[in-house]
């Protein structure tokens, strides 16, 4: 079996959307920055849809593979769309995970639904990204 | 498959074989000389401890594989036992050392934090035995010094275990030198060797008890051996028959044995060839160099005398285990880590113990280029991973660093 | 080579291969699925635990033969843990039940006087842990009563440790009657199946842990498996890496493993196979029938159930050993007592078990043909070996048996 | 290296002089009857010269070709000969043995030399063989 689905091999050698917008609408930030992964997203909203989006990731492979399909999934989706996401949609959008990785799913999960909490409350995660 | 280098195919995983397999330390490809000798080997049916034809012809066979043997652990042919692999042949003189030592006192045992797990957890397991453990810490280089095995010698010390060079670092100890302290305390010396067997000599290392292990070099894997010096006492682990002088019950894996026989046999003969030897370091030296231009690199364990075939390069913002994915996407074989542990998150215990800092230990990726390795392939491997480095600090934190040639 | 039965050329030894191999028990030849699968797996260069295409082909030729496994242990492929062969299995069956038991009480062991010297040693290996060890003795036919088992029983019995089929007498012991036995008390069950994996079904035995060992079956040595019960709580011996969910520590025996597994699927065939069922019954037939002509002798184990490949014969007036080393001669391989204690002068600790007097035990001869023999080749072996007890009866005591037809 | 020595291969499937003579002048045994090698030669001496010779031996194959060996280099031979035997003449005899089969080198100097004592002191051995 391999290690890693086309798709998640796909988006961790080619990510779609990466690097961090100027003056975003919101700015979302998930994970444990002294060993595990972390996704930052910032995105304009217009409308309740997600006009643009970027991510900034330092993890394992997986989970910059996730941080590139949240992007692009949530890229045109509405808030509430984004809203409905669980786990297994966002592992069907890396076209599956072994066991030892379902834990990247949850974490686009997260940061998706924070992406969606932080611009309905109007606050902005700041954690910075740090390279551990 | 190796992807030309201007035409990756980044959206399909690799399939087939490797590409470019820079990855030695955890296991090699078996040579043409093992893989004869073992088709050989099952051609021999008799059981060694047979009296009838067949049982001598495996016995014959198997008595030949341990003078070869002894050529590589330079010793004597009856002094080496056989064994299902490095970590068994680890267990075996730490555990059998403990286990002989007589029960009246409780016995010291000396190992230092830079072992393989096998040794370290075979430590483990002598101290739920009743032995007490020292381990010794490694300077910033990974090396351990002579004076502090002397310092940490007690009177009830029966056995010193420090590996000849680490597999992560590829740092060499100096294995005689501690031989010497260890020994005028009346103590026995054990150094796990697989690193370094066939890859540098084994002459003169001093030890009582030197661990190899055949797929490291060239050989089949499942196969080991440990040299056991005359007058060490050591305690069975398997038992059951008298093979191996009742040191390592069992059928002897006479296929494998004769498989880590020819592999050891060829690598002395590389040991031995000039060309050979010049070539470990020319090709170490281009990927080293390649490597350089990622920017921002650090070598580990640097400034110590270490083997030519291990590099260990931390890559400041990029996770080790993500590169060695990315690499492999591109058929490049590379390991963060030891092989064995491959997969756990927790950083090195090889390059925390040297005193580097967790960041810099999960930003570790160690290259291990071989017998057949060319300077290109190591100059092709090199440039595909300055450019995944490059990617993959892109997606990072603003501001992390970029090739030094960006 | 054979010697023509005709023109015998007994003043000189046999060289090359064996004539008439009836030493299975002891060995078989490494059928052709296994060879075949040793060579493939020692093109697989990866080790299984790297994170690259030539670790995962490495790890799904492991997982494929664990799979393969399964089916001849009868068990889930999760519970197959590889070993470096029978031996190993057992001493992780038995010390590592010991020593993962939780160290606050003394507990206890059933085993019995029969096993291979690999259980037996493993158990004394454990009374010096701390284990209190029982040793029940078989009845005079080699066979152990599970009556004998349940009385032995007490509160704190971890283990019982009896074997499927006994190597020097082929008698088949009643596990799954064992099994119900030791489960009603909460305790394990280990069964040493090296003998019978492969000849007979291991299905529906009921025990915890069960041995089998390749070399037994047609598969390469020095490769074994250990099935082991979800559940079950066993502390490894060999530490260190996390192979074999970490009940065996080292970079596994891919080749060995794969020829291992290749030889299994070979066995369950044959086991499948009706006309090879009749055949193992009519080859030991021929063979009894052609022993008797020696007259005054005496079948090991008679009136138990046995596996057919294994006639352990002892004839009056002769010792084992010698008509060993002359049928040897006639490039017959047989053996007296196990391998693994050929050439000691001991009466075999099996026979003595069985209340079989010295005398009649030193002058036992094991026979074991294997899937290949024919009935001509047991013929022939029969009546060379009836030619040689004529003769060394000759040379002993007068009015030594004869031979019935002289 | 093979077990054994052409030699002892040769004596051990050929053995030569088995059997016992009717009347000898001398009776030797040596060996433990519970679980070792036992020999037994009788002869007949004609002017201080061995004129017959016979064995029955039982134990392992090793010694019984010794004991055939001994039977042939003591025919012709005089007492005064076979009593110069060590254990490296039978050795010899037998075309070299293994270190762990050294023992019936012994075992054949000993009763080679107890026939030549027996006979001088005039007393016969009779001690069965018995088939342990
Ligand atoms: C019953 C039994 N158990 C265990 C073993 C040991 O197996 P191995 O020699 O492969 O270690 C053998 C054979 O030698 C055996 O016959
Ligand atoms: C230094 C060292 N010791 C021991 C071992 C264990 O050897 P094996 O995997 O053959 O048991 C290894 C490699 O895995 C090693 O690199």
């Amino acid at each position: 079996m391999p290690r890693y689905s086309p798709t998640v091999v796909d988006h961790f050698t080619n990510p779609r959307n990466a690097g961090e917008l100027d003056d975003p609408d919101v700015r979302a930030f998930i994970g444990n920055p002294v060993c595990g992964d972390q996704i930052m997203l910032t995105a304009r909203v217009t409308d309740g849809t997600v006009a643009e989006i970027r991510f900034r990731a330092h993890g394992c492979a997986a989970s910059l593979a996730t941080a590139s399909v949240v992007t692009e999934a949530a890229l045109g989706a509405t808030l509430g769309e984004i809203e409905a996401w669980d786990d297994e949609r966002v592992e069907a959008l890396l076209g599956g995970l072994a066991p030892d990785q379902r834990h990247v799913a949850a974490l686009g999960r997260q940061v998706a639904h924070r992406l969606v909490t932080n611009h309905r409350e109007g606050v902005d995660d700041d954690a910075p990204l740090i390279c551990a | 498959m190796t992807h030309p280098s201007s035409v990756p195919s980044p959206s399909q995983p690799t399939v087939g074989g490797p590409g470019i397999y820079l990855d030695h330390a955890a296991t090699s490809p078996v040579c043409r000389e093992a893989v004869d000798a073992v088709l050989g080997g099952m051609s021999i049916t008799g059981n060694p401890s047979s009296r009838h034809e067949a049982g001598d012809e495996a016995k014959d066979a198997l008595e030949s594989s341990r003078t070869q043997m002894a050529a590589l652990l330079d010793c004597a042919a009856d002094d080496v036992v056989f064994t299902g692999g490095g970590s068994e042949a680890d267990a075996l003189a730490v555990c059998g050392t403990v286990l002989a030592a007589d029960g009246h006192r409780p016995v010291h045992v000396i190992t230092s934090a830079i072992e393989h797990s096998a040794v370290l957890e075979s430590c483990a397991m002598a101290h739920e035995l009743g032995a007490e453990i020292t381990i010794l810490r490694p300077d910033g280089r990974g090396w351990i010094d002579p004076e502090d095995v002397r310092r940490a010698l007690r009177p009830n010390t029966v056995l010193v275990s420090v590996m000849h060079a680490n597999n992560e670092t590829g740092v060499i100890q100096p294995i005689s030198d501690i031989a010497a302290v260890v020994h005028e305390a009346g103590a026995l010396l054990h150094t796990d060797a697989v690193q370094t067997a066939g890859k540098i000599s084994l002459a003169g290392l001093g030890a009582d008890l030197v661990s190899v292990s055949a797929h490291k070099f060239y050989g089949p894997k499942g196969v080991g051996a440990l040299k056991v010096a005359p007058g060490v006492r050591l305690s069975p682990l398997i038992r059951g028959g008298s093979q191996e002088r009742g040191l390592r019950a069992g059928t002897e894996n006479v296929p494998g044995v004769l498989g880590m026989a020819a592999a050891a046999t060829a690598a002395l003969h590389h040991l031995d060839d000039p060309a050979h030897q010049a070539h470990r370091h020319t090709v170490r030296a281009h990927l080293l160099k390649g490597l350089e231009e990622a920017g921002d690199i650090a070598v580990n364990g640097e400034g110590a005398p270490c083997l030519p075939e291990t590099l260990n390069v931390s890559f400041t913002g990029v996770r080790g285990d993500t590169l060695v994915d990315v690499l492999a996407v591109h058929g490049i074989c590379v390991s963060a880590g030891s092989a064995c542990h491959a997969g756990s998150d927790e950083p090195s215990h090889v390059l925390t113990a040297m005193g580097i800092p967790a960041q810099r230990a999960r930003s570790a990726v160690r290259f291990s280029p071989g017998r057949t390795t060319t300077v290109d392939a190591v100059t092709t491997a090199a440039a595909r991973t300055v450019d995944a480095i490059g990617k993959l600090r892109a997606l990072g934190p603003a501001g992390a660093p970029q090739p030094s040639h960006a």
